[in-house]
């Protein structure tokens, strides 16, 4: 393993885990979290808040299904409104927890350990949130299923050659390739609690989750293989699922759609906003659960790091676009850039340039880097921008393309607000529970990380 | 069978009513046989459930035409998750009723239609119609092909009046003080009264009608007249052609009809008249004639010079148009008629006016015998004189203009009569007052405060005898129900004068009686028969042994042979100038009846009210136009509620403006603003007739307009009219050139197609197949009526969604006419376009629909299969020409008996969630083809029409197999200036235009 | 210390495969379940107001379809007798008979009789008789052996995969169009060979092959097409 | 079933360096049935122990072949085959948009085989073992490192094995009872 308190390319870090940590301290202080640790009111608090928003979204939901689509703003011309946006919008939060658990584990960025459990999970939330969107925006949606190839009366299929195809079959692969991630990795962990535990009805269920883990040798040497396996596959396929959404838009002919440059920049978008929900969730977290040691200054300034590279690609991504909006010489396309920046939703388009790309250039000074309190602000701040970017990106583009006659206007309505808000609440009701039922950090992981991990050769 | 008829829909998982529905209803129908048929309909009519069933779920207002949804929207819920349960759409379905005749009909071949030759007749003038009847239902209203009046063309109120038979506003029973009664007991009610006023010869009585042309029922007044001899006749429309009457009096001293043949004219001068559009009589026939002229390959094009205050469809194809106040046209001519006379007392200012004048006069004097001028009605009489001698000067009189014997059956001067009434009613000189339909309680001109009076009491009975328990009716003490003309026998003449034989495609829904048959009773027949009435005057015209034949032949023509008019030769006298040698100055309030509702009597009909306006496209309202310039001086923006007054009334309207208007006036459309129509016209605008006076019944001046700073919603149905993005681009949606401009350079419009070859992919051969569909729209001849729009709709069930619903851009025509205005908006030039689905060949919607719900039949149909669409709206995203409409909301009306009557069996009523979008009639495809396999040919060209092309009064759309080369759609595709919308996409469409060509005067191209 | 009985193990992984080996049989399940007669209602008789028996009128008496099915040649609709139809005979015949009492009674006060629909397609499919009577596809090809049923029943599930099925080989069941109306019809074989233009026949698919040459029948492209059925 | 005796003896080390040490002894000992227990995953340990073939990349490569093959087959039966239709006039065959669900389909097979793959190699789930009888092995997912040489081991013999384990100085031995 590396060694992780060593000074790292000349500039002097804080190490991913303060000194003086041992593995019972490690096992102890992380699971007490889970098994001993009380219910605090805060958690109480925060926990019924977003399950409220959860339910006000039920609500919505249920009126939708009585009353049809119709409640929402979409229209003609603009056929997908929030819907597809919030879609989007999750879909890219959850590819940094993706990102972190595999990419960062195949280049060995150790770093990783303390932050990939809950960042798994966040995908796995988001993911379940992104899901509810296509479903929710058809027409009948109880003809979901209809989008995959079920053998059926009609001996009619789906229709391979739409994206809209695609995004099912790569957000599906996606979500259980997440889960499956999650899952191995918390096996040695469930042992561990399996075995801290008192409770006997607890002991049944975390053994039941362990499968009866023992720490074999035989078994770590396959568990390793198998969970690099997996870090190897996961890698290429958030590459792709991000690329599967923008061709959603890549595919149609509509101008501001149709473009090539939307799969390399809608992913670095994803990891862009990914990044800024983890650490949205680690600030907090790490404060109220006293985690300090273990996610330190040094994981919130790479992440940051990480935002600010991302964010620049984005940025490329802008300019590229505005550049072939003119280069392509297509009046169409031309008119794109105009509308973005005189049409009547101009502001929008303002306000995620500042966001993605002026704002968040205050990372290159390490003050904003370190300082959680900037951090959590930058963060939302991309957030915002991010999900601004898929509404110039879905809404602006639609509303007024090739036939002046046909062009229209959208208007979210209160329907709207309260599905997307709704599913922000579900996001963190998930959350919530997870902190307080799974260990929130790699036990195992952390061990891994610590000096007396160490095999000494003599 | 029954079933299947009147209840398709795209989704048979949602439950099946229990409550009396249609099925049912049809049920209890079939159960007797021809002649008492229908009425076991009536009885059901009587039945409380029928009523329960039709008064249930009436959303109140149109916006909320969509909010009678929750509970179906349940019930689809709950077949969602049935749905789900199994692995296809359709859970099992319930069992499924089906009722035969116990006798049945000789003539009916169950499952197919049948077509029935009658007319539909407004403000006097007939539109010949055939209309298809499916199973005894009247469902679709089709041009008569051989009758000269139509062609096969119809106008919008013929397309719609399907809906007005079906409308379950419709008045449905006799009501006296709004109880109901039965016709028993009113025809014994006025027993007493007429036999008091039989003492006096019936000095006491007065018969107030609209415009009669009806010979028949002309007859039956005169009849009625005959035995209450003091009685008088009062006519009164509020749209009515007075001055036309008094120009004719001024120029011939007698009444007299003015027809024109523009086949033959090669210039043309309109001033203040939009003969080409619905409402103006004979514009079916003048629009199919003006459009063949109008073909720039024909090498005899005609040129058409328009003076007008107020852009209209006519306008907008004009060659050169000269925008005048209403009042300033009379000045116009004025000017004109004095030019030979040395001095002048009318100056024109020499830029526009004068400049115009000289090239149009040495136009017309260079056509002469081939050229037209005609006039608005709402032109005063002295326009109407002086265009009679212009006419005659030219020649034209005989050649391109014919004088006959006027179609109205008792020409008077409307306003005059309706005075005289009003008058004799206020001296309490009328004992009973019979209005045998119109709605002069809401119509009247105010100043005569008709309203007031019916309510004053000062007339002891009034009888109302109409179609609606509308404003009138209120004020009646009896109200009749009248027949629709679909329901009922009669007569009436086309603007030709040629009879049609008015005969009923079903028996009275609501057992109304005709306008005939309740006059007939007045005259004191007992429980007389509108058939019987009609025939026996027909017998008197036409005795005979043969009046048999000659009656069935008139049946089955559609029209009465020999009734035209001959043309009568008449000089017209010289007449002196009348008007103020200076234009008056003040805002102008000029009153049109609206392009879609006309006066108001079509205001409960909701493909009308939501029908665009030709030129501002909107719908559901009344607007006040103002052009440009005025707003910005009145300070007044497009939304704003303005406040209109004149004389001291005030009308608030809302401020819409208008590209082309005239300055310092407006522009206001009557209709609007009623109180009893029904959920669809009730409170939808607002009166202008509180502002019409009869001394000023067209053009008001002195109107003072001030901005309320309220803003009101207008709900428009295109985005934005012209062609020119505000970036500076040029979008050459309709591609345009002046003749010689296309004499040079003929290929100008197809120049942008791509190479086939482009494509990366091997195109698909449709050659494999006998077919492959096409159509040609041809601008140049599309005079922008609208009346594809409302045959589409009416063709295949297509709902209406409510001005709300429009305002959020979610209206469902499959076909909309889009209007663009060029250049300066002071007075620019405008074009239609319709637009249909373009069936491309490499559709780009096809591609992104996750489920194959729309996809290519072998011969180029783009597909869309309702029954598997989700309802992702990709397909509409992806569709550059937007033509795909979505079920937002059930916009369709599951529950209304009526509605479901009127459907088309052949179509598919979608329901909620669905996408949908033109199919070109496939319906129609399906059947001509099966029929011909039958027979073991193929379809032959021009047997097979879409509903839009065969109703379009001036031929523009053309559709046919273009794998027969000699196919009129083939030709016209292989034609100079056929070119495909946003060709560069290479979305290669299957619906392609023709260029439109203008024809201006060299001299005022400048 | 110990938490689970050694039994455990066995039990975890019997669960593993059981859990499989019940979702596909859940699957399974589901499928068939939308083929079954429950929800097709094949080979199911309806109830009706009158026990019409097909057997009897057809085979016993031998009564052409189009003498109560008239439009079936002319029309998508086949065509249902009205009572009318029904009292031709049975003004003569049977006049009694309880079992008639509802066809006399509607004939006398002119209440239709109120039929179950038998062979219901949804109402977003169209479907023309008339055209296929002409190609040649026979009566029974879809209905089944009418003239041995006793009470009506659809023999054909009627779903979309059975129209396919034909649709996509129609050659599997044209016949020659005289033929049409022959409830005993029989595909041509070695024993029983099909005359046809002059021709013998002893195996379908070459008779099929050449009715659809004879018959101009469209491609399969063409007839598998969306709006050959659904608008 | 040998449930009445032992299933093996087991020593207890502090670090991970003494248990990896023990292994190795133990394999140059000659002892062929024994495994080793860690809290965390040691390298060095899986050759100390003797484990060397690691089933798992080959059960991942043939799922991932299986995957990509029945993926393309899919969508190229559905569309050329099963229904052929004519889609915004696109050849029925449009390999290009084929690929990315082929895609999708492969790296799910594979994903999913790598965690079954594990699983059922590991034997597990497997809730009861033998070795949890020990009391202090629950510390084996904590801070504790444990060698067990099998009863199975042709070499085993209680006595001299307990010696031999003692002799590399562990924090405790224990009997494990089968």
């Amino acid at each position: 393993m590396s060694e992780p308190n060593k000074v790292e390319s000349g500039l002097v870090q804080a190490p991913v885990i303060e000194p003086g940590h041992t593995f019972a301290t490690v096992t102890d202080q992380i699971s007490s979290i889970v098994l001993t640790r009380p219910v605090s009111n805060g958690w109480v608090f925060g926990f019924g808040l977003s399950f409220l928003l959860t339910m006000g979204m039920l609500y919505a939901i249920g009126y939708l299904f009585i009353k049809g689509v119709g409640i929402w703003g979409v229209n003609i011309p603009v056929g997908w409104g929030f819907a597809i946006v919030n879609f989007v919008w999750w879909i890219g939060i959850g590819h940094a927890g993706t990102l972190i658990s595999a990419i960062l584990l195949l280049l060995r960025q150790s770093w990783r350990n303390s932050i990939n459990r809950f960042a798994e999970a966040m995908t796995l939330f988001a993911v379940s949130c992104a899901g509810l969107f296509p479903i929710l925006h058809l027409g009948r949606p109880w003809l979901a299923y209809w989008l995959f190839p079920i053998p059926n009366t009609m001996q009619y299929w789906p229709q391979f050659r739409s994206p809209l195809v695609w995004d099912v079959f790569a957000v599906s692969t996606y979500a259980t390739i997440s889960a499956l991630f999650w899952f191995i990795g918390l096996i040695p962990d469930l042992a561990t609690l399996r075995d801290r535990t008192d409770n006997r009805g607890l002991k049944i269920v975390y053994g039941m989750l362990a499968m009866g883990w023992r720490g074999s040798a035989r078994h770590w040497a396959r568990y390793e293989t198998a969970y690099l396996l997996l870090a190897g596959l996961a890698t290429p396929l958030v590459l792709s699922v991000h690329t599967v959404v923008s061709f959603d838009f890549a595919v149609g002919i509509v101008p501001g759609w149709h473009t090539t440059i939307f799969p390399p920049y809608f992913v670095a978008g994803a990891i862009y906003s990914g990044f800024a929900m983890v650490l949205m969730l680690a600030i907090p977290i790490r404060k109220f659960y006293g985690l300090e040691d273990f996610i330190t200054e040094r994981h919130l300034e790479n992440s940051a790091m990480v935002m600010l590279a991302t964010g620049l690609i984005v940025g490329y991504g802008y300019v590229i676009e505005a550049f072939m909006n003119w280069y392509a010489g297509d009046p169409n396309e031309g008119f794109v850039l105009w509308n973005r920046l005189h049409g009547p939703y101009a502001l929008s388009y303002y306000a995620l340039l500042f966001c993605n790309l002026v704002l968040p250039q205050v990372l290159w000074i390490r003050k904003f880097r370190v300082k959680p309190f900037w951090l959590f602000l930058i963060s939302l701040d991309i957030l915002v921008g991010m999900w601004l970017e898929r509404f110039v990106i879905v809404v602006v583009s639609l509303h007024r393309d090739f036939l002046t006659s046909s062009w229209g206007m959208y208007y979210p309505t209160r329907w709207d607000w309260m599905t997307y808000i709704g599913t922000i609440g579900l996001f963190l009701s998930l959350m919530f529970l997870f902190v307080r039922i799974l260990p929130m950090i790699s036990i195992f992981e952390m061990r891994t990380l610590l000096p007396e991990a160490e095999v000494k050769s003599e | 069978m029954k079933i299947e008829e009147t209840r398709k829909r795209e989704d048979g998982c949602p439950g099946k009513h229990e409550k009396l529905d249609l099925a049912t209803a049809r049920a209890r129908l079939e159960k007797t046989k021809g002649p008492e048929f229908w009425r076991s309909l009536e009885e059901l009519a009587g039945s409380d459930e029928f009523r329960e069933m039709m008064h249930r779920e009436f959303p109140k207002g149109a916006s909320e035409w969509v909010d009678a949804v929750s509970r179906r929207g349940f019930m689809k819920l709950m077949g969602a998750s049935l749905a789900m349960a199994g692995m296809t759409a359709c859970t099992k379905q319930p069992l499924e009723p089906i009722v035969p005749y116990v006798k049945q009909p000789e003539e009916l071949v169950p499952g197919r239609p049948m077509f029935y030759a009658t007319a539909f007749e407004l403000a006097g003038y007939a539109s010949p119609v055939l209309v298809e009847s499916h199973m005894y239902r009247p469902t679709k209203v089709e041009g008569n092909e051989q009758h000269s009046a139509s062609l096969g063309g119809t106008d919008i109120y013929a397309q719609a009046s399907i809906l007005g038979m079906y409308d379950p506003d419709r008045s449905q029973t006799i009501t006296n003080m709004g109880d109901e009664r039965t016709w028993g007991s009113f025809v014994s009610a006025i027993r007493g009264p007429l036999s008091v006023q039989k003492g006096l010869k019936g000095a006491g009585i007065r018969l107030l009608t609209q415009t009669v042309s009806s010979p028949t029922l002309a007859d039956q007044v005169k009849a009625f007249l005959a035995v209450y001899p003091e009685a008088k006749w009062h006519v009164y429309e509020p749209v009515n052609r007075d001055n036309v009457l008094e120009g004719a009096r001024m120029a011939f001293g007698q009444p007299v009809e003015t027809r024109y043949d523009f086949s033959k004219a090669d210039i043309i001068l309109s001033l203040d008249a939009d003969f080409l559009s619905p409402g103006f009589p004979g514009s079916i026939r003048y629009a199919r004639d003006y459009a063949k002229r109008r073909n720039p390959d024909s090498g005899t094009m005609n040129r058409m010079y328009v003076v007008e205050s107020n852009p209209s469809a006519t306008g907008a194809k004009a060659d050169h148009r000269l925008v005048l106040r209403t009042s300033d046209i009379e000045r116009f001519v004025s000017s004109i008629a004095a030019g030979s006379t040395g001095n002048n007392p009318y100056p024109l200012d020499m830029e526009g006016e004068a400049k115009f004048f000289k090239a149009m006069a040495t136009d017309l004097a260079g056509h002469r015998g081939s050229s037209i001028v005609i006039v608005g009605d709402h032109q005063p009489a002295f326009v109407h004189a002086f265009a009679h001698a212009w006419n005659a000067q030219l020649q034209n009189v005989g050649t391109t203009v014919f004088y006959t014997d006027p179609v109205d059956a008792h020409p008077v001067n409307q306003a005059e009569s309706l005075k005289e009434l009003v008058a004799d009613m206020r001296g309490g000189k009328v004992d009973v007052l019979v209005i045998l339909g119109g709605n002069p309680a809401y119509d009247a001109p105010a100043d005569f405060g008709f309203a007031d009076l019916l309510k004053s009491g000062s007339v002891p009975l009034r009888i109302h005898h109409g179609l609606y328990q509308d404003e009138t009716a209120e004020l009646c003490h009896w109200h009749v129900n009248a027949a629709h003309y679909l329901e009922s026998w009669g007569d009436a003449r086309a603007y030709d004068g040629t009879v049609s034989i008015v005969q009923p495609l079903i028996a009275p829904l609501y057992s109304g009686r005709s306008a005939i048959e309740f006059v007939a009773t007045l005259a004191g027949g007992s429980e007389v028969n509108g058939h019987e009435l009609v025939q026996a005057y027909w017998k008197k015209q036409h005795s005979g042994a043969d009046f048999d034949t000659f009656w069935r032949k008139s049946l089955h023509d559609g029209w009465v042979e020999g009734t035209g008019f001959a043309p009568k030769s008449l000089i017209a006298k010289a007449t002196a100038p009348t008007a103020t040698p200076a234009s008056p100055p003040g805002i102008e309030i000029n009153f049109r009846h609206d392009p879609s509702i006309y006066d108001g009597r079509f205001a409960n009909n909701g493909w009308l009210q939501e029908l665009p306006k030709p030129m501002s496209k909107l719908t559901w309202d009344s607007a006040l136009l103002v052009s440009p310039a005025t707003a910005k001086q009145l300070n007044l923006e497009t939304k704003d509620l303005a406040e209109l007054e004149l004389n001291g009334k005030k009308v608030k309207a809302p401020v819409w403006i208008q590209a082309g208007h005239a300055d310092n006036c407006v522009t206001v459309s009557l209709g609007y603003g009623r109180w009893r129509a029904g959920r669809a016209g009730t409170g939808a605008g607002f009166n202008m007739y509180e502002l019409r006076y009869s001394a000023t019944p067209w053009v008001a001046n002195g109107a003072v307009i001030s901005n309320t700073g309220a803003k009101y919603v207008l709900a428009s149905t295109q985005g934005y009219q012209t062609m020119e993005t505000q970036d500076g681009g040029d979008r050459p949606l309709v591609q345009t050139r002046s003749l010689e401009e296309y004499r040079k350079e003929p290929n100008f419009a197809t120049e942008e197609e791509p190479p086939a070859e482009l494509t990366l992919y091997p195109g698909y051969d449709y050659k494999k197949e006998p077919y492959a569909w096409g159509m040609t729209i041809d601008l140049n001849a599309c005079v922008g009526c609208n009346n594809c729009i409302i045959a589409c709709q009416s063709e295949n069930n297509i709902p209406i969604v409510g001005k709300e619903q429009v305002n959020r851009g979610r209206h469902m025509h499959w076909l909309r006419v889009d209007a663009y205005y060029q250049g300066d908006r002071e007075n620019p030039k405008a074009y239609f376009q319709p637009v249909p689905c373009m069936q491309c060949e490499n559709a780009p919607c096809e591609l992104v629909c996750p489920v194959g719900a729309t996809v290519h039949s072998s011969e180029g149909l783009n597909d869309m299969v309702y029954n598997r669409c989700v309802g992702t709206r990709y397909c509409s995203n992806n569709c550059p020409y937007k033509v795909r409409r979505f079920n937002f909301l059930l916009f369709q009306d599951w529950e209304t008996p009526q509605l479901k009557m009127m459907r088309n069996p052949d179509v598919t009523v979608r329901s909620r969630g669905v996408m949908e979008k033109c199919t070109y009639c496939v319906q129609r495809i399906n059947h001509k083809r099966i029929d011909a396999e039958r027979e073991d040919r193929l379809i032959a060209d021009g047997e097979l029409e879409t509903a839009c092309q065969q109703s379009c009064p001036a031929d523009a759309i053309v559709f046919g197999n273009i794998n027969d080369p000699n196919s009129r759609v083939a030709q016209l595709k292989a034609g100079a200036r056929n070119y495909s919308l946003l060709a560069d996409l290479n979305t290669r469409p299957r619906t392609t235009y023709l260029a439109e060509i203008r024809n201006p005067n060299p001299e005022l191209e400048a | 210390m110990q938490i689970f009985h050694r039994s455990t193990n066995t039990i975890s992984r019997a669960t593993i495969f059981g859990a499989v080996f019940v979702v596909g049989v859940l699957l399974w399940v589901a499928i068939n379940f939308q083929r079954s007669p429950y929800v097709t209602y094949a080979g199911v008789a309806r109830p009706q107001p009158a026990p019409f028996s097909h057997q009897h009128h057809v085979a016993a008496l031998g009564i052409d379809c189009r003498y109560c099915h008239t439009s079936v040649e002319k029309s998508s609709f086949a065509g249902i007798p009205p009572t009318k139809t029904c009292m031709n005979c049975h003004a003569q015949i049977w006049t009694g008979a309880p079992m008639l009492e509802p066809v006399r009674n509607s004939f006398k006060t002119g209440e239709s009789l109120v039929w179950n629909r038998v062979n219901d397609l949804p109402d977003y499919v169209y479907f023309d008789h008339s055209i296929h009577i002409n190609k040649g596809v026979g009566c029974n090809t879809c209905h089944g052996e009418v003239d041995r049923m006793p009470l009506m029943y659809n023999q054909a599930s009627l779903q979309m995969e059975w129209c396919l099925d034909c649709h996509r080989a129609p050659e599997k069941n044209l016949r020659p169009r005289e033929q049409v109306f022959n409830m005993r019809y029989q595909q041509p074989s070695k024993d029983v060979p099909v005359k046809f233009d002059g021709k013998e026949y002893v195996d379908q698919l070459t008779l099929g092959q050449d009715l659809a040459t004879k018959y101009r029948l469209r491609s399969e492209m063409d007839i598998t097409s969306c709006s050959t059925c659904h608008r | 079933m040998k449930r009445d005796i032992l299933y093996g003896v087991m020593a207890e080390f502090k670090t991970p360096t003494e248990l990896v040490e023990a292994a190795r002894a133990t394999e140059h000992a000659g002892y062929k049935k024994f495994d080793a227990y860690s809290p965390f995953p040691i390298e060095e340990l899986s050759d100390a122990v003797g484990f060397h073939k690691n089933g798992v990349p080959l059960v991942v490569l043939i799922a991932g072949i299986i995957g990509c093959l029945s993926g393309y087959a899919l969508q190229y039966w559905i569309s050329v085959i099963a229904y052929p239709i004519n889609v915004g006039g696109r050849p029925m065959h449009s390999w290009p948009s084929f690929v990315v669900v082929t895609f999708e389909v492969t790296i799910l097979f594979a994903g999913v085989s790598a965690v079954l793959g594990m699983l059922a190699l590991n034997g597990l789930p497997m809730p009861y073992h033998p070795v949890f009888n020990v009391p202090r092995f629950a510390l084996a997912s904590k801070d504790r490192f444990f060698l067990i040489i099998f009863y199975s081991d042709p070499k085993f013999d209680l006595a001299s094995t307990t010696k031999f384990l003692q002799a590399m100085g562990p924090r405790s031995i224990s009997e494990v009872p089968g």
